[in-house]
């Protein structure tokens, strides 16, 4: 099928971040180089062929950007400094912006006053909610408990799932992959464990301290996730809880604190390039970490009463990180990296096939 | 027969040629050339179909060039080597007056060679019919044959050069073949040195040649030297569509070229 | 003529000529061949020791012949005259025979490759036998030069003569000086106008006392040899004027390849495709606009066009990759927002700073795109209605080897260049052969570019082979300092190796007369014999094959010599 | 020594020819090849031709070839080696069916070949040839060996002399001592001389002109305008020298390809042009009437006056050959017009 | 036939093939080395008498080369030779030589490739036609025949 070319979507891609495509001029050495390039994903120089010739279509079906794990080899290797690395960064933004359907993805990527509005429109809720409740706590508490639950809930419901169904539209439908019918079976397998353990980081050379500190801060918020909702960490009283809930924590804290301290240094290539929205996913979680640990220091100590605007606080943050940075943030790659190695080995045994037909 | 002695005797009673060439009757009933100067000498001319000889051979001769103004009583070859040596800047129209009889029996008598072109290019130029069958009979023949035939008649060859004599358009005042620095063609009559002056003589008169057969008619040993000069007549004429002795002022044949001469060997 | 005292020298040449061939054996077997009195083998016979070695054999061996069996005279035949000019012994009693190209690099059995070149040897040898001594001649050169077309380098080369102080003629066959150049707007890669460079020279031609200018006049015959040439030219509305100079320059440039039969890209048939020149014009009048004088949207340049394809133009026409980058830049600058795409097939940059442009260039948001200009050109085509631009280009992208679509509302071809309409004619005129691209064909395409084999014609800028502006006028001046030097030194030498006619042989046929290429054989009418002008004979020899008497014989390549040279190289083995 | 008859018997000749062939001696007869009689090397007496007035060609080639080589040199590194003729290399050879004219033209070729120079290369020729020639029962127009003292039954310059008797007995006259070496060799083929009257089957060929009307007379018409007359339509081919018994000039010229060379003697002919070129360009004979004066003068006053033999046997040959019909009969009877006037 | 080494000689033109055989020279091409070159000025110089000569002395084929027509540096020189080689061909062919023994061909400055292809197809079909066996025997005739 031929597709048409535009000069015009460089500017909408410009949104999500300043890119090399205009200085790439197609050496190939990035592809070259890149440890997790396959025969049949080819990155990131096919990408920018696509960006610098505005081939929408094939942006939006390629899930090639998912494939990186932005360790930033190409960047430093290439000779017209065009950093790939970034790019393909870029390039995720937007196809976040892409599958998003409510589109308020691309609206906060590309304009960070739209952001920061929604933020504080948030905060304001919430602190709305406490006169509401009189700045009871356990009314207040209580209400956390359940946002926290439904908001969960109504975000994994309201906005991941149609995304990821987006995603299966955009990727497999359009990008007419015919695979048989076991291999959406078999696939499941790599999307779980690529999931929980972002194996292919270890792929990239001495990257495996960043992929030990990303994965225990994946594990870590997991069960953070866990303890506060399920174990309801704050009313609870098992001391076992408690003190896993303390260790979880105080785990994330410190390594949130590494990758914020990294972004602040910019010493290696993906810190060198720090979109609001990188900030943003780190420093929320950071606060989260630290607001949750605070404010059960808090309870333990029976300050809470008298000091409930620290759980407001813990509470905006919590909400803003629910409604704004999960569905819309940095956070759905988490989901979208899984679910494109899962589509990667679709269509690779969808290639498979179709070879062994002709 | 008798237009022509009336003409010839008014042109000698006037004075305005000094000897008229024509033929008069030879020993043995034969026919040969004869030059008559005094008026009365009128009564030896004769002409008719037997009248075969090039009487242009006569024309470059000193000795008939020094009696004064020339006439000749050509035949169709003779003009057209009139022709051809005027092409080749040899004679001059002032030096000769032509006079010719048609084949029925008119007699013409030409101003100058302009008028001698019309006349050829009406007349028939075709090769005589027994030769042009001996050559075609020699094209179907094999290499092999062919050059086997050559050999037999070459090998009689004594190297007289009566052919070379004979021959009107043969007027260099001196011969390749008296070359021998180099030894172009070699002394003796071998048969190499036969096939190899029969080859330059050949070549020589590409595109000269009038085809008026006196070369195998001087041939003491009769080889038929006359088929190798006819055969390139027909090459020439069919590659180049040119015929010698028929324009008193174009290049002949091998000192011209055309940019897009037709071949089909060339790698 | 006294004995032949022949001195041969087999050389090794390195190993390009021992490695092949036995040359010890060679020049061994050579010492009993008849005449010889010197025979030896050498690493490098054109090596200053082994020149000296030549020198002082023929003094002390009082040898009058040196036969040299090397490399291809075409080389070093000159080398070795100036050796025996030194042990001034006539330069043309000298013959080389070539056991290098035609022998030891071209076999591969070193026993067959020895005896060939036994059979070269002893071949030149005997020819050698029968070489006279000859005298060179030597013309005096007329200081005023020719110069044909008015393009750039005709005009660096007429005002450096000038400034040189010596006579000019200038033939123009256009009305305006400039040529090609002058519609031009910018130049690559600084962008600065050509105007301005261009205009003050052509003032300074005017004005100057040494040139005279011959617009809208064509060239129709040369006559005469270096140093002595003359013509007759007629100025369009002006009388005859008759030229003789020495030297003539031929700058006819190039002209623009007419795209039309190139079917897919529509010229001709689509009103905005238009070729560089039109687009050259546009920039120059200032206003870039679509035929119905609406601004561009998307503007398309394809490069190749005509060129780098086996049924049009199979060179390169060098310049248009950096003239396309140019006109993006242009583009941009007119148009900030409009969409640019640059269909190329390779990204040829290659002087000064045109790198530097292409990069400035894919940093102006064009975007460039690969095709194969051999056998998948891309296509044009009138869009559809909801297309919102005028036309689609069809495209079998190369790098990211899919079908797309560029939408194009003006089109801009980078044609070729290609030889001008009567390039045919002033080849034959000046006797200057052309190659089979109809560009002039140099005297030596790495030593010597600029001059021709014909002496005393040299052909400078495009004419010779697409150029940009700096390597012609580059040419221009290498042209002007040799035919100064020429002039400087007042004679020049004409080589020694003409027919001559034996006249008492000659029987006045005139064959030769009209044979002759340089007409350099007249009729003398009352000795009644052709006789040659010897410094207009250029030795071909056509004459000589051609005179049945032998009465033409000529120096250098006579008929003793030839045939000498065939026995020998027949007997030999 | 006297002349001896015998009888030859056809049949006896037949195996004569055979003999001599077995001999070792090269037996050259006429041969008619394309309707033309010329000598060549027979095997067999049948494959000689009977009918037949004179040969095209002279047999003059046994004793003067067309083209021989006469010197061999062998060119080295500086030194230049010469090897005269093998004259051994010549072979015997037997001339059959000459005619008493032919033979008559050995004489005068000897008389050149053996004058103040002896070319032994002719010597060892002749001596190695043996003549057998065969009277004329026949004559042509062009036959005048009887005006130039030459006899149709002649002996002069021929070993042995065949008159036909009847179509199968000769009667054979053995003139010289090579004749009666042959005779004894081969005694049992030749049988008692029969008593015919030899002149009866001899032809008689009449006399044209009076010799004596020529002879030391021709000198004073040095100047005259006879020659011109006679001589405008000759264009100097020189077949009538090739072909003529008598003419015996010949050039020499050098052939070498540079290592080894031979020095070549072949026929020339006074009636080419270049025959008297100088290497300054002059020519004394440069016309055409000079060369034809030559040609006379030579055969009628310079021999006779030489060598007292009349340089031409009357044979006919030259006019017989000559494309433009120079009859030197009709010449002669010419010429005699204009001397006596 | 195939150890048969055939004597080939050639009569090139200095401006065009003989500049093309040095190319294939300085490009390495390897080609049959029966072939010996000659080099005229122009293929108008080469006489049909050297075309003769080369068999007379035991040449066994002849190739006759030069410029393209309209390439020539003498401007007709080629055009000339072309004449006479047409009816120089016919001439000898009707005399019964062997003309598949001639090679005329064009070949210019910058046809190595081609050079080198025509000297090995050319000693190629020589060798198929085997030594030029009827002008040997003429040779021989002429060297030693004793005239009669």
């Amino acid at each position: 099928m031929i597709e048409r070319v535009d000069a015009t979507l460089v500017n909408e891609i410009e949104k999500f971040g300043k890119g090399g495509w205009n200085d790439c001029f197609h050496c190939g050495k990035c592809t070259a180089i890149c440890p997790l390039t396959e025969q049949e994903f080819l990155f990131p120089r096919k990408s920018y062929n696509d960006i610098q010739m505005g081939l929408k279509d094939t942006l939006v079906s390629s899930f090639e950007p998912w494939l990186c794990y932005y360790c930033g080899d190409c960047s430093k290797k290439c000779p017209r400094n065009a950093n790939p690395g970034e790019t393909m960064m870029i390039l995720r933004r937007y196809l976040i912006s892409v599958y998003d359907w409510t589109g308020l993805a691309g609206l906060f990527y590309s304009s960070l006053p739209a952001l920061i509005f929604a933020l504080i429109l948030v905060a304001i809720s919430i602190i709305g909610i406490g006169f509401i409740k009189q700045f009871n706590t356990e009314s207040i508490m209580d209400f956390g408990h359940h946002f926290e639950k439904f908001a969960i809930l109504g975000v994994a419901s309201l906005i991941l799932f149609p995304n990821i169904i987006r995603m299966f539209w955009y990727t497999v439908i359009k990008g007419k992959i015919k695979a048989p019918f076991y291999a959406y079976i078999k696939g499941i397998w790599d999307l779980i464990l690529h999931m929980f353990t972002q194996k292919n980081t270890l792929k990239c050379e001495d990257n495996t301290f960043r992929w030990f500190e990303h994965f225990i801060i994946v594990i870590g918020y997991l069960l953070l996730l866990f303890t506060t909702i399920f174990l309801n960490w704050f009313s609870t009283e098992n001391a076992f809880i408690i003190w896993l809930g303390y260790i979880v924590a105080g785990v994330i804290f410190i390594f949130t604190f590494d990758f914020v301290l990294g972004r602040i240094k910019k010493n290696k290539e993906i810190n060198k390039f720090s979109h609001p929205t990188d900030w943003m996913f780190v420093i929320w979680l950071f606060l989260l970490a630290l607001t949750a640990f605070i404010v059960r220091v808090f309870i333990d100590t029976d300050l809470i009463n008298n000091n409930l605007w620290l759980y407001i606080v813990h509470l905006i943050i919590l909400a803003q990180w629910a409604i704004l940075i999960v569905p819309f943030g940095k956070w759905t790659h988490f989901l979208y990296r899984s679910f494109a190695i899962y589509f990667a080995q679709i269509k690779k045994s969808a290639l498979i096939k179709n070879i062994a037909a002709n | 027969m008798d237009s022509i002695r009336k003409r010839a005797r008014e042109l000698l009673e006037k004075n305005t040629v000094k000897v008229v060439i024509g033929y008069g009757v030879g020993s043995d009933n034969t026919v040969r050339a004869i030059f008559v100067r005094r008026p009365e000498g009128v009564e030896e001319l004769i002409f008719d179909e037997t009248c075969v000889q090039n009487l242009a051979v006569y024309l470059l001769k000193n000795e008939i060039k020094q009696i004064g103004k020339l006439c000749i009583i050509a035949n169709i070859s003779a003009l057209r080597t009139i022709l051809q040596l005027a092409s080749e800047h040899q004679i001059h129209e002032e030096e000769l007056l032509c006079l010719s009889v048609t084949p029925n029996g008119e007699l013409l008598e030409f101003t100058g060679f302009k008028d001698i072109e019309n006349y050829i290019s009406s007349c028939n130029r075709d090769l005589p019919d027994k030769e042009s069958e001996m050559i075609k009979k020699l094209e179907k023949m094999s290499v092999d044959e062919r050059w086997q035939f050559w050999m037999n008649h070459l090998s009689r060859c004594i190297k007289c050069y009566a052919c070379r004599s004979a021959c009107p358009m043969c007027y260099c005042t001196r011969c390749q073949v008296e070359y021998n620095q180099p030894q172009w063609i070699t002394v003796e009559a071998t048969l190499m040195g036969n096939f190899e002056w029969q080859i330059t003589r050949t070549m020589h008169l590409a595109g000269r040649c009038v085809n008026c057969g006196e070369c195998a008619r001087a041939c003491p040993e009769d080889i038929p030297i006359n088929l190798l000069n006819y055969k390139t007549v027909l090459t020439v004429k069919e590659k180049y569509n040119i015929s010698a002795g028929t324009n008193a002022n174009i290049d002949s044949v091998m000192s011209s070229f055309e940019s897009d001469d037709k071949e089909n060997f060339i790698r | 003529m006294e004995k032949p005292r022949i001195g041969v020298y087999v050389c090794w040449c390195g190993t390009n000529i021992a490695k092949m061939v036995d040359v010890e054996a060679v020049a061994e077997e050579i010492k009993n061949v008849p005449n010889v009195v010197v025979s030896r083998n050498y690493k490098y016979m054109c090596s200053d020791p082994g020149q000296d070695m030549i020198i002082n054999d023929i003094k002390e061996f009082k040898l009058n012949r040196i036969v040299v069996s090397a490399c291809s005279p075409r080389i070093h035949e000159i080398t070795f005259r100036k050796t025996l000019k030194k042990a001034e012994l006539n330069p043309y009693l000298f013959q080389m025979a070539n056991i290098r190209e035609h022998d030891s690099w071209v076999h591969t059995d070193r026993a067959e490759a020895t005896k060939k070149a036994k059979a070269l040897v002893t071949a030149a040898i005997n020819r050698i036998n029968y070489h006279e001594p000859l005298k060179e001649l030597s013309v005096d050169i007329n200081p005023a030069t020719l110069i044909i077309g008015g393009g750039i380098s005709g005009i660096t080369a007429a005002l450096e003569i000038a400034d040189a102080d010596k006579k000019v003629y200038m033939i123009e066959k256009s009305n305006k000086l400039g040529g090609y150049t002058a519609d031009i707007d910018l130049t690559y890669p600084h962008l600065s106008s050509v105007q301005q460079m261009l205009g003050p020279m052509i003032e300074r031609m005017k004005k100057n006392k040494n040139i005279d200018l011959f617009l809208e006049t064509e060239i129709k015959e040369i006559t005469g040899y270096i140093g002595n040439f003359e013509t007759i030219i007629t100025p369009k509305n002006d009388n005859e004027t008759k030229l003789s100079f020495g030297n003539i320059v031929v700058s006819i440039g190039l002209r623009s390849w007419d795209p039309s039969p190139l079917e897919n890209y529509g010229y001709g048939k689509f009103p905005d495709v238009i070729t560089s020149v039109e687009f050259e014009k546009m920039l120059l009048s200032g206003n870039i606009a679509k035929k119905d004088g609406s601004i561009p949207k998307n503007i398309a340049i394809i490069h190749c066009v005509g060129s780098r394809n086996k049924n049009y133009h199979e060179y390169c026409s060098r310049t248009c990759c950096t003239v396309a980058l140019k006109y993006a830049n242009q583009l941009r600058s007119a148009f900030p927002n409009a969409s640019i795409y640059e269909l190329f097939a390779d990204m040829r940059t290659m002087s000064k700073g045109c790198e530097e442009l292409y990069t400035i260039t894919s940093r102006k948001k064009v975007v460039f795109m690969m095709f194969d200009q051999e056998n998948d050109l891309p296509g044009i085509r009138k869009a559809n209605i909801n297309d919102n631009c005028e036309m689609i280009i069809e495209l079998n992208e190369k790098r990211s080897r899919k079908f797309v679509e560029v939408p194009a509302d003006m089109v801009i071809l980078m044609v070729a260049m290609e030889g001008r309409e009567m390039v045919k004619e002033v080849a034959q005129i000046t006797g200057v052969s052309l190659d089979g691209n109809k560009l002039f064909i140099e005297k030596h395409p790495k030593l010597d570019p600029v001059a021709t084999t014909t002496s005393g014609v040299y052909t400078v800028g495009s004419c010779q082979g697409p150029k940009s502006i700096p390597d012609s006028v580059s040419q221009a001046r290498a042209a002007v300092a040799r035919i100064l030097g020429t002039i400087a030194r007042g004679t020049a030498q004409v080589a020694g190796t003409t027919a001559h006619i034996n006249i008492n042989i000659c029987c006045g046929c005139q064959m030769c007369i009209s044979v002759c290429p340089y007409s350099a054989i007249s009729f003398d009418a009352e000795k009644n014999v052709s006789v040659i002008n010897e410094i207009l004979c250029q030795g071909c020899g056509t004459c000589v094959a051609l005179c049945r008497p032998n009465a033409i014989d000529i120096w250098g390549c006579s008929n003793r010599q030839m045939t000498a040279e065939l026995t020998a190289l027949l007997l030999s083995d | 020594m006297n002349i001896e008859n015998k009888l030859l018997k056809l049949s006896s000749l037949e195996g004569l020819v055979l003999k001599l062939n077995q001999d070792g001696k090269q037996v050259f007869a006429p041969v008619k090849k394309d309707n033309i009689v010329n000598f060549a090397p027979v095997s067999a007496f049948h494959e000689m031709t009977q009918d037949y007035i004179v040969t095209a060609r002279s047999a003059k080639f046994v004793v003067f070839p067309r083209v021989e080589t006469i010197l061999e040199m062998q060119f080295s590194k500086d030194n230049i080696t010469l090897k005269d003729k093998d004259l051994s290399s010549i072979p015997d050879a037997v001339l059959l069916g000459t005619r008493p004219c032919d033979a008559a033209g050995f004489k005068v070729l000897t008389s050149i070949f053996e004058g103040d120079y002896i070319d032994n290369i002719y010597v060892t020729r002749l001596k190695k040839t043996t003549i057998i020639s065969i009277s004329c029962n026949n004559y042509d127009a062009k036959c005048f060996c009887t005006s130039v003292n030459v006899h149709p039954g002649g002996t002069a310059g021929s070993d042995i002399l065949l008159t036909r008797i009847d179509n199968d007995n000769f009667l054979a006259e053995i003139v010289t001592e090579k004749g009666k070496e042959i005779v004894n060799k081969f005694d049992t083929l030749f049988d008692i001389a029969p008593d015919v009257n030899k002149d009866s089957l001899v032809a008689n060929v009449p006399v044209e002109f009076d010799l004596s009307a020529i002879l030391g007379k021709i000198y004073p018409r040095f100047e005259s305008d006879i020659w011109v007359e006679q001589s405008l339509r000759c264009i100097g081919c020189g077949t009538c020298a090739y072909v003529c018994p008598t003419c015996g000039c010949f050039d020499i010229q050098d052939v070498s390809d540079g290592h080894n060379g031979q020095r070549k003697r072949s026929w020339d002919s006074c009636g080419f042009d270049l025959f008297t070129l100088h290497s300054s360009g002059h020519n004394p004979r440069n016309t055409q009437s000079k060369r034809w004066r030559q040609r006379i003068l030579h055969k009628f006053v310079y021999v006779p006056e030489q060598d007292n033999i009349l340089g031409c046997v009357g044979c006919g040959r030259c006019s017989r050959a000559c494309s433009v019909d120079m009859n030197l009969k009709e010449h002669l009877i010419n010429l005699i017009g204009e001397l006596t006037k | 036939m195939s150890d048969f080494q055939p004597k080939i000689v050639a009569f090139v033109c200095t401006w065009c093939t003989y500049a093309g055989a040095d190319l294939a020279g300085t490009s390495r091409i390897k080609y049959e080395p029966n072939v010996k070159i000659i080099r005229f000025p122009c293929t108008g110089r080469i006489d049909y008498m050297f075309l003769i000569k080369a068999f007379a002395n035991g040449a066994d084929g002849v190739i006759v080369s030069g410029c393209h027509p309209n390439d020539c540096h003498y401007v007709s020189g080629n055009f000339h030779a072309r004449r006479r080689w047409i009816v120089f061909r016919e001439l000898v062919d009707f005399l019964g030589m062997d003309v598949n023994r001639l090679c005329f061909s064009w070949v210019s400055a910058a046809e190595g490739a081609q050079w080198a292809k025509i000297v090995n197809s050319f000693t190629e079909e020589i060798r198929q036609l085997g030594p030029y066996k009827a002008y040997m025997e003429l040779v021989k005739k002429d060297k030693n025949e004793s005239v009669f």
